[in-house]
């Protein structure tokens, strides 16, 4: 880790598992062949991309064949969502969502309106969360398809995904989750969860960038469109090389994810009630989303009177969010913490902290002192303080 | 560097302010627009600008142009603030254009400062 | 490089440069943060990413600003033909391509046909070359996007894109060109060709799988329609987190190429000429492409009287292909060569060698003594030998 | 290893097909279809197979089934080929079952070789 910051953004990205940058620089010399080529070189290239399946699989509880490499959850959103969609297009065109997912979903829905679907956004509670009953009652006859995140990327609010999926299959409706954020980082047991499509990315717990999944459960009715069109490759669902290297390297970190997950939980816990209590009594302070449930490697908070960009940059050397990192270079306030009922301010002044592995009490105790100096300098250069 | 989206000096001086604060006598505007909040204290001598002080709720850009503000026309003509341009500060801090409505609330607040100055000197 | 098989399947991936493979592996520390992310490690992600972009637009001779970051080649064919002619489709619904495209861009088109556009499928000459005034003929008033690759993966065979894009520029279409077997392997100028879109991937030019480019020439009426959907990253053309130590790992790929591109055609066009002669004396041998002419990295040849699988087996240890990676798995004659005018037979018997930086002339020779011995026990293997 | 499209012991016929080539005397049968060509030669003698040799034109699994047919049919009854079936063929070799055309084009040319075998040696 480069020591002239402190990393409280993992969320966003984590760095490599050192384990799985070994694996990947040791498949330099004989992992290059492309895997659709048969020959000997093209068999180990197989051989990898098997072992990483099967590493994922484990992790899941479900059959390697279930899984689709992809670029990416962005890519896995895109393909689960409106690859269902349109294959279901002649049942139905009814979808659900939430408005508080990831703009990977929530723009694939957009632009599946602009396609003829029609698509209800629920709103969830003030504390981020949907009630599955509310869920229920929007389902019609014509319903196909519902898109519900696990674990939300800003506030780390946890969506009932049983109840939902429960639910869904009870209508003979496919339940998409983007669990970009819980895969590895929480228990996942695909065969008890009735969740049809699931995109995940490996960048997110110690895997490398430039690879993801979706699973689609070999269920009668789940299926996909292809959203990429080419070889024929991965069942003609989804074409081109596949990176036999990254696929490895997210597998080992899937391994290594499974053997640690509840000691991971544990350690993020302690974080997040450590950095709690350090800034808990500033002044106008406020959770986004919940202390209590929700994931704990992401504490957001919302300040009053504090402009957001100026805490950004006064928290330096602390490498924390406004909202999501996609929406970091926009100046707009979060959507999600607007549909949790935030003002735009408070909205704006939200910072997203997210603990990972290598972050000690020590980061997040100077991270919490930091805030609390931050927000009272910016308090005191402010005009009210001349008052 | 070009990946970092503030400029050396718009980090200075936002980290460093020297002229944050309040005046004792003197004149004062308040501005609050486009989401922006600026208080600009003044004190004139003799045609000149003597002190200047400001306080600000902002991004770090508004902050930092204030402060650029102050350090550059302490001891100007009283008159100059009448030709200050929002520009200058584009320009000088590297400010991306989507900030440029929050410049131009410095502008005002500059322009009304120049008035409400100029015309406490003259009475 | 693993020695106990020969790799002559170069244009069906080709491994990490080693100082590639470093670079890759230097970026594991320092360089993991999300590059949207606005803080001091998501500034050495987004540096990371430009020092790519320049490298690879310093090959190219463009401007950093006209290259999107996609997953590879599959991706960029994909964005570039259909994301183009989405974009043009209010001027017109005509496009034209070639039958011996890669599956990349034939498949597209097959889709944007469902999707009601109408499509011109040039034929080669038997030599695989597209004669530029045969192009210009087929154009029409509404006529938006031609797609036609630099050089053939199963061939070698290279098109006239300076004759053929200047006619496009005269007629106002688009041009596309699949250039993920010419990137890093022949000059391309893009200052002097006239192009619009162009698509490449880094894994060919022994950079790392899973990152490939589009170039969208900075000139009015050439735009994409994304076709992924999700954060505002990459000018909202293409979504999802960046890998930047992918970029970087691409960004250097391209600047070694450029340093070497005529060393590395000159070993090339050695390499192939040694094969050529080593088994253009085995009865029945034809070269598919041109021997002249052509990309000298690739040599496909067909015979008469052999089975291609039997041919491919018999011929390990020595990786090669037969027509292109992603077809290798099917049975089926390659398309291209059928293109050609070749019989299923010869068209099924086709070997594919494909050399590259590491391959020696030992190599060559070793794999055409080898060709020459298949021939010759499969022939003896077979009912007429007994006649 | 499921990652090779051929099982070790097609790879091992294939390379070392002990049985291809010619009988002198004997029955033979020619049969080309689906794109396989195969001869098959036998030599009976009271009632069992002596010797078997084949010669074949198709891909791998094709060429090891023709020298498994022959190393396991040498000495066998010739009733015996009346009973083969291609199945034994796919199994023993995991022949993918794309190819299962194929395989019966050897099934067909073994009945054949046993009806006139059978037909010979009455004879
Ligand atoms: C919940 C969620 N979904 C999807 C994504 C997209 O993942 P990627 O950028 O790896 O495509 C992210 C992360 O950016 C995420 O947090
Ligand atoms: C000409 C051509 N186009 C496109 C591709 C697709 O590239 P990728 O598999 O990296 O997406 C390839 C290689 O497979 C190719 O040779």
């Amino acid at each position: 880790m480069v020591d002239d910051f402190i990393y409280l953004d993992y969320a966003a990205s984590t760095p490599l598992d050192p384990l799985v940058a070994e694996r990947l620089h040791d498949c330099r010399e004989s992992v290059f062949a492309n895997p659709s080529s048969n020959h000997a070189a093209g068999r180990i290239s197989r051989a990898m991309i098997e072992g990483g399946a099967q590493q994922l699989a484990a992790l899941l509880n479900v059959d390697p064949g279930t899984l689709i490499w992809t670029s990416g959850a962005t890519e896995s959103d895109n393909l689960g969502v409106a690859g269902a969609a349109r294959f279901r297009s002649h049942r139905g065109k009814h979808l659900v969502t939430l408005l508080t997912e990831h703009k990977a979903v929530t723009d694939v829905f957009q632009m599946l309106e602009k396609e003829g679907f029609e698509v209800t956004w629920l709103k969830p509670d003030a504390g981020g969360c949907l009630d599955p009953a509310a869920f229920a009652s929007v389902l019609r006859e014509d319903t196909q398809l519902a898109s519900i995140m696990y674990v939300n990327n800003e506030t780390g609010v946890m969506q009932d995904i049983e109840a939902i999926g429960s639910i869904c299959r009870e209508r003979d409706v496919l339940l998409h989750v983007d669990a970009a954020q819980a895969v590895g980082k929480i228990p996942i047991d695909l065969q008890a969860l009735p969740v049809d499509l699931l995109s995940l990315t490996a960048h997110k717990f110690y895997g490398p960038k430039g690879i993801g999944a979706l699973y689609i459960a070999n269920r009668p009715g789940c299926r996909v469109d292809p959203i990429l069109f080419g070889g024929g490759q991965q069942r003609r669902i989804r074409p081109g090389t596949l990176p036999a290297d990254l696929i490895a390297g997210l597998g080992l970190a899937a391994e290594i994810a499974q053997s640690r997950i509840e000691t991971d939980l544990e350690h993020l816990g302690k974080l997040r009630r450590a950095l709690w209590a350090a800034i808990r009594d500033v002044e106008g302070v406020l959770v986004n989303g919940d202390i209590e449930s929700g994931f704990p490697g992401i504490l957001n908070v919302s300040v009053s009177g504090i402009e957001g960009e100026s805490l950004l940059l006064e928290l330096e050397p602390i490498c924390v969010a406004t909202g999501s990192a996609c929406n970091s270079k926009s100046q707009e306030p979060s959507y999600v913490l607007r549909a949790l009922g935030r003002s735009d301010r408070l909205a704006q002044s939200a910072v997203r902290f997210s603990m990972g592995r290598p972050t000690t009490e020590a980061d997040v105790e100077f991270a919490g002192r930091r805030y609390r100096q931050a927000v009272a300098r910016l308090r005191d250069l402010a005009p009210e303080a001349a008052a | 560097m070009s990946n970092d989206a503030y400029s050396a000096r718009v980090r200075d001086y936002f980290a460093r302010p020297a002229h944050a604060g309040d005046l004792s006598g003197g004149v004062a505007v308040d501005i609050d627009e486009q989401g922006v909040r600026i208080r600009l204290a003044a004190l004139g001598d003799r045609g000149r600008i003597q002190s200047l002080r400001f306080r600000a709720w902002g991004c770090p850009h508004v902050i930092a142009a204030c402060e650029y503000f102050c350090a550059r026309y302490e001891g100007a003509p009283i008159e100059s603030l009448d030709v200050f341009q929002a520009s200058d500060i584009m320009n000088d801090l590297s400010v991306p254009v989507e900030k440029t409505g929050r410049i131009l609330v410095i502008q005002d607040a500059v322009r009304s400062l120049g008035r409400i100055i100029g015309g406490g000197s003259a009475a």
